[in-house]
């Protein structure tokens, strides 16, 4: 884990709203693990001053060529100057940080289901899934198709590749658990990976404990120090003697137990 | 060759900086060499168990940021068996900060830290999210004293005394600090501040008020350090929007002994490193031989820009 | 359409946007229609005349400025000669701000500044540059009521009172000046800093601390806003880092009935306009039918975001 | 007088610390006069962040194509961004603001005296002297012959220049002095203007008095609102009553008379 000035290589639109970008990161893609994420020191312009780092998760690892990817969608500030790099400008990236997610490799077909930039998150545990010879198949909730991202990549990497859309009318949750239940029921899924939406959550913990099926959640909470050091990114868990208490999504996390998370309502 | 040495309130430290309390956890440890600054300070213990503030704990600003974390403490026994060992394997003087709600409560979790392996006491009485409107001990000279004065008696450690800014004088906290026996000021902890989000009607922390720290305070609290500094003749540990060598040199001579970096850790990890780093080539650019000779270097302006002020 | 108008301490505003005493002059009136603004307001003006602080009087950062001008001041008689006809053509109410270094004089000048034109006596009393350390009236809540007291008893002008940040209760001072018969309340003059230019091992500014103000410090002056807010029934008026009208907002939304702009007339000119048309933007966009209904509209937090807290 | 979005139309190096900007400015061009300024919000890039606006001296007013030129030297932060804006960028430009000089119609031969920035403040008034038939000579002096900014384009307006550098050793007080002490005996001179130098502005104080010449100087001083609001610009200058008072560098000058301005040593 180390502060590292990385170069650009890449920084282009994938649609409306998303980026991806590519750095040249060595030793960070040498050991970042899916589910971890970087700490992105984004640029000052303007009145754009974002004054921590914002994290952003790693999309792909490119250990042969020590390249690092992301996938991010342009929200606020430091999102805003981050899409402003070229290739060959400088980007400080710190990490990788985090409890990536543990891909047990008794598992024999983890079932993910990610909408928007948890499609970023998630694409990682496909690529990692395949190298271990577990089945995945990746329900990815859009808006519209053209958002629907990463769809070729994980099928590259060996994926069933599922895409739900609002446009389409496919996303609805009672059409997203009919799609759970059939891959668990008829395929076998034994383990469930979920990232980006609450509503998503809810309903893998409400399946997961009804099949008695495991799970991880990658979640998400406004960061300072990203390294466990300020405590300013907790959120409510559920604990062992059965109340809550608050954890540190950067350090306790981002990955989570699927029953220990709690849906936060934002 | 810059000695970059310096004794506060009876301890030795290889160089004068420090993180912050509550501003390093062992994280930090797996960024950088914690052998390599002055001082080792873990976040404030207290005696109960709590969870700290509700969430949102952050608002950020262009060069600052507003923090209500409170104080999540998982009480003495728990600082015992599990932070401490974490940093044994260090040989840089472990201070270990507490707080506590009452003047009694001060004195006995002094006792029980004054453990194997804890150099100094550092007494928090100045966390500005504990009480409601911020209220807290360190506004108090007299409340002030008490505490130092208990935490003293119970333990044979040296007492350090970390002073909140939010007071009219803070000079006469130091003082009344110092007189209760206390070997050293930190100051100061963090502004009370609060921000609303305008577009919901709402506090944006869900504590509703919290500390305002990083470089945009250090002009504030750097006038208090000098203050105190001539108010007292302990060491003043300075610690306020500290995020370069240049920023700790301020510090250092107004009249402080030492610095602590706070908010700039959770930025640049080591910034620490390039701050014992900066402050050294500052003494070799400039010929001074030892740290500590910039303490209190500061002097009076030479003829004004224009001659005669009015 | 928006009612856009305020009443603060018996003088009705057009609307609740103002400079900060020392941050307009003049020069102003040559940028902008001075009919817009809620009121005018001119620098503070002393019983004798002076020169002010020795150069260099102002030290940058990212996101404030400190700034040691002292009160230039060419007295009461050249105020009323030169000053006071520059705004005469105006109907916008004049806040004339005075301040002295005794309740003698404080009342004197009052009484002499009592002109026609002249709707409002804002009283300094928390200028930090004046005094040596930045000691000042305005940090005893006693010697405050004084002022406002002799003020009172001075004028049938109303009375504002201009808090100093500089201090721990600023709600006790608050009560203070309103039991001695304020009209109002601003709240708040600028905070004490200093800097040091390092390289020179001197201090930064001529008069070695000075005034922080600007955005960095509005989550500190805000939160005493806040304070000040809930402690009195007077009118309040906030005054620190407002650069927007969302700054403004947050001003309005923890209880204050105007609002004071300073710094930010440096940087642009027409910042009040901005303001005062993005408060009538807001209210539009909200429904909010009468800009007074914002003043104290911030509502605790709806269901945390997490569920149960700590 | 008023704030306005200025699009940039050139920004070059003149050479190895100067460059020259030029801005799109139809109402401020047409009201500037020599010796007022501009007041720029230079840029906030990373940690160059500069809070209060810039004074730059207006270096020419092109009234028919409404364009405003400075000639700039790069120092710190602000300087440093406004160096990088490229043509097409927005500038946003306060001004005219302060007190020009006062050329009377009576005069016969302006010598202007100017070194470093001071070549930018005083070239518009040669170009305004030209106008109203007013002889000038320009001793403008530089580091070396490569720093001697704009002799062209004051020849252009008609002025007659002399370059002395100190690399060339023509630049010393005692050279400057036998040629303003010649311009004035053996030419008519009969109105000294400087900027940029406390040499010089000493210079001529001396030779001013000496010889019953008038004349004006522009200085200089940090400043915040450019608009005799803060106060943070003053400086001291001799005043009626034979002691000195601060003034507003902004407000009441940045041009004021030559013998009542004190050099301060910076
Ligand atoms: C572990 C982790 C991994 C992430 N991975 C990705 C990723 O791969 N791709 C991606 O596009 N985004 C990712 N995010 C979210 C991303 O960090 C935020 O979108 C980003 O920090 C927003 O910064 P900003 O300055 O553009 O927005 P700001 O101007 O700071 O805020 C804009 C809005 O976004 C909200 N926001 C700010 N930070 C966060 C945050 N960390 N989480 C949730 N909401 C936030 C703010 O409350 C505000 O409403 C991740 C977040 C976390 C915690
Ligand atoms: C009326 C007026 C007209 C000017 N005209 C020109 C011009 O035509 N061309 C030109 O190149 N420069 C001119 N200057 C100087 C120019 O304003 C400064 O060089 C500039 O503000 C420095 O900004 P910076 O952010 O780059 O430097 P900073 O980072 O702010 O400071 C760098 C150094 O410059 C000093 N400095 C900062 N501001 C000023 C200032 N206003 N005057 C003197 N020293 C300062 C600082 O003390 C510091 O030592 C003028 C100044 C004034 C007051
Ligand atoms: C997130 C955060 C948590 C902090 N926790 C503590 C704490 O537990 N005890 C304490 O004495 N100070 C605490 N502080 C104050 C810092 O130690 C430091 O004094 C303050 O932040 C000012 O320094 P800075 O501007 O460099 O951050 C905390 C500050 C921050 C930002
Ligand atoms: C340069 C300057 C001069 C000031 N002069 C005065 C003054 O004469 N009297 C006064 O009551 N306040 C004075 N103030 C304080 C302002 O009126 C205002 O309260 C303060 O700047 C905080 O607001 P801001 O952050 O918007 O600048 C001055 C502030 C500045 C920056
Ligand atoms: S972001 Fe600092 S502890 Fe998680
Ligand atoms: S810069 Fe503000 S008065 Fe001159």
């Amino acid at each position: 884990m180390a502060e590292t000035l990385c170069r650009v290589l890449h920084n282009d639109w994938v649609n409306d709203t998303y980026k991806h970008l590519i750095v040249d990161a060595a030793h960070g893609a040498a050991r970042a693990a899916p589910g971890q994420f970087f700490h992105l020191l984004c640029p000052v312009i303007g009145e754009n001053a974002p004054f921590f780092r914002r994290p952003m998760s790693v999309y792909r690892i490119d250990k042969a060529q020590g390249r690092l990817e992301f996938l991010y969608k342009i929200v606020g500030r430091g999102t805003t100057t981050l899409a402003t790099l070229a290739p060959g400008d400088e980007l400080n990236v710190f990490g990788p940080l985090g409890r990536g997610f543990r891909l047990g490799a008794d598992r024999k077909h983890i079932v993910q289901v990610a909408r928007g930039v948890g499609l970023a998150t998630l694409a990682p545990v496909a690529e990692s899934a395949g190298r271990l010879g577990i089945r995945t198949t990746a329900i990815l909730s859009a808006r519209s198709p053209e958002h629907v991202m990463s769809a070729d990549y994980l099928r590259s990497v060996g994926a069933e590749v599922v895409a739900v859309t609002d446009s389409e009318g496919t996303s609805d949750a009672a059409a997203v658990e009919r799609r759970v239940r059939s891959l668990v029921e008829r395929d076998g899924g034994d383990f469930f990976v979920t990232c980006g939406s609450n509503r998503l959550l809810r309903l893998l913990q409400r399946l997961g404990a009804e099949y008695g099926i495991g799970g991880e959640v990658a979640m998400e909470q406004p960061m300072g120090c990203g390294n466990g050091m300020c405590f300013a990114c907790v959120g409510s868990f559920r604990n062992d003697e059965g109340g809550t208490s608050y954890r540190r999504v950067c350090w306790d996390g981002p990955v989570f137990d699927l029953q220990e998370a709690i849906a936060w309502s934002t | 060759m810059v000695d970059m040495s310096v004794r506060i309130g009876g301890v030795a430290l290889k160089n004068p900086v420090m993180p912050g309390s509550g501003t390093m956890a062992e994280g930090l440890a797996r960024v950088m060499d914690l052998n390599r600054i002055g001082a080792i300070v873990t976040k404030t213990v207290t005696p109960d168990r709590r969870e700290g503030c509700p969430p949102p704990r952050m608002v950020e600003y262009k060069d600052g940021s507003l923090m209500a974390i409170g104080i999540p403490s998982q009480g003495p026994d728990y600082y015992i068996a599990e932070i401490l060992p974490h940093y044994r394997s260090f040989d840089t003087p472990l201070v270990c900060s507490v707080s506590a709600p009452t003047v009694d409560a001060f004195g006995a979790i002094t006792a029980k830290l004054s453990a194997p392996g804890v150099a100094v006491i550092e007494a928090n009485i100045s966390c500005p999210n504990l009480e409601s409107d911020g209220k807290a001990f360190g506004m108090d000279p007299e409340a002030s004293a008490r505490v130092i004065r208990r935490m003293k008696a119970s333990t044979d450690r040296p007492v350090w005394a970390k002073l909140t800014p939010n007071v009219t004088d803070i000079a006469a906290v130091a003082q009344a600090v110092e007189d209760a026996g206390a070997d050293a000021v930190t100051c100061a902890n963090g502004m009370l501040g609060m921000a609303v989000d305008v577009e919901n009607f709402q506090p944006a922390l869900g504590n509703i008020t919290g500390g305002m720290t990083g470089s945009c305070m250090r002009p504030v609290i750097l006038r208090m350090a000098w203050q105190v500094a001539r108010a007292v003749k302990i060491p003043v540990i300075g610690s306020g929007g500290i995020a370069t060598a240049r920023d700790a040199l301020e510090y250092l001579m107004v009249g402080c002994a030492a610095v602590q970096v706070g908010t700039q850790n959770f930025i640049h990890a080591t910034a620490m490193l390039d701050v014992i780093d900066g402050i050294e080539a500052f003494c070799r650019r400039k010929g001074v031989a030892r740290v500590r000779d910039l303490t209190g270097a500061m002097r009076p302006r030479h003829g004004l820009r224009e001659g005669q002020a009015a």
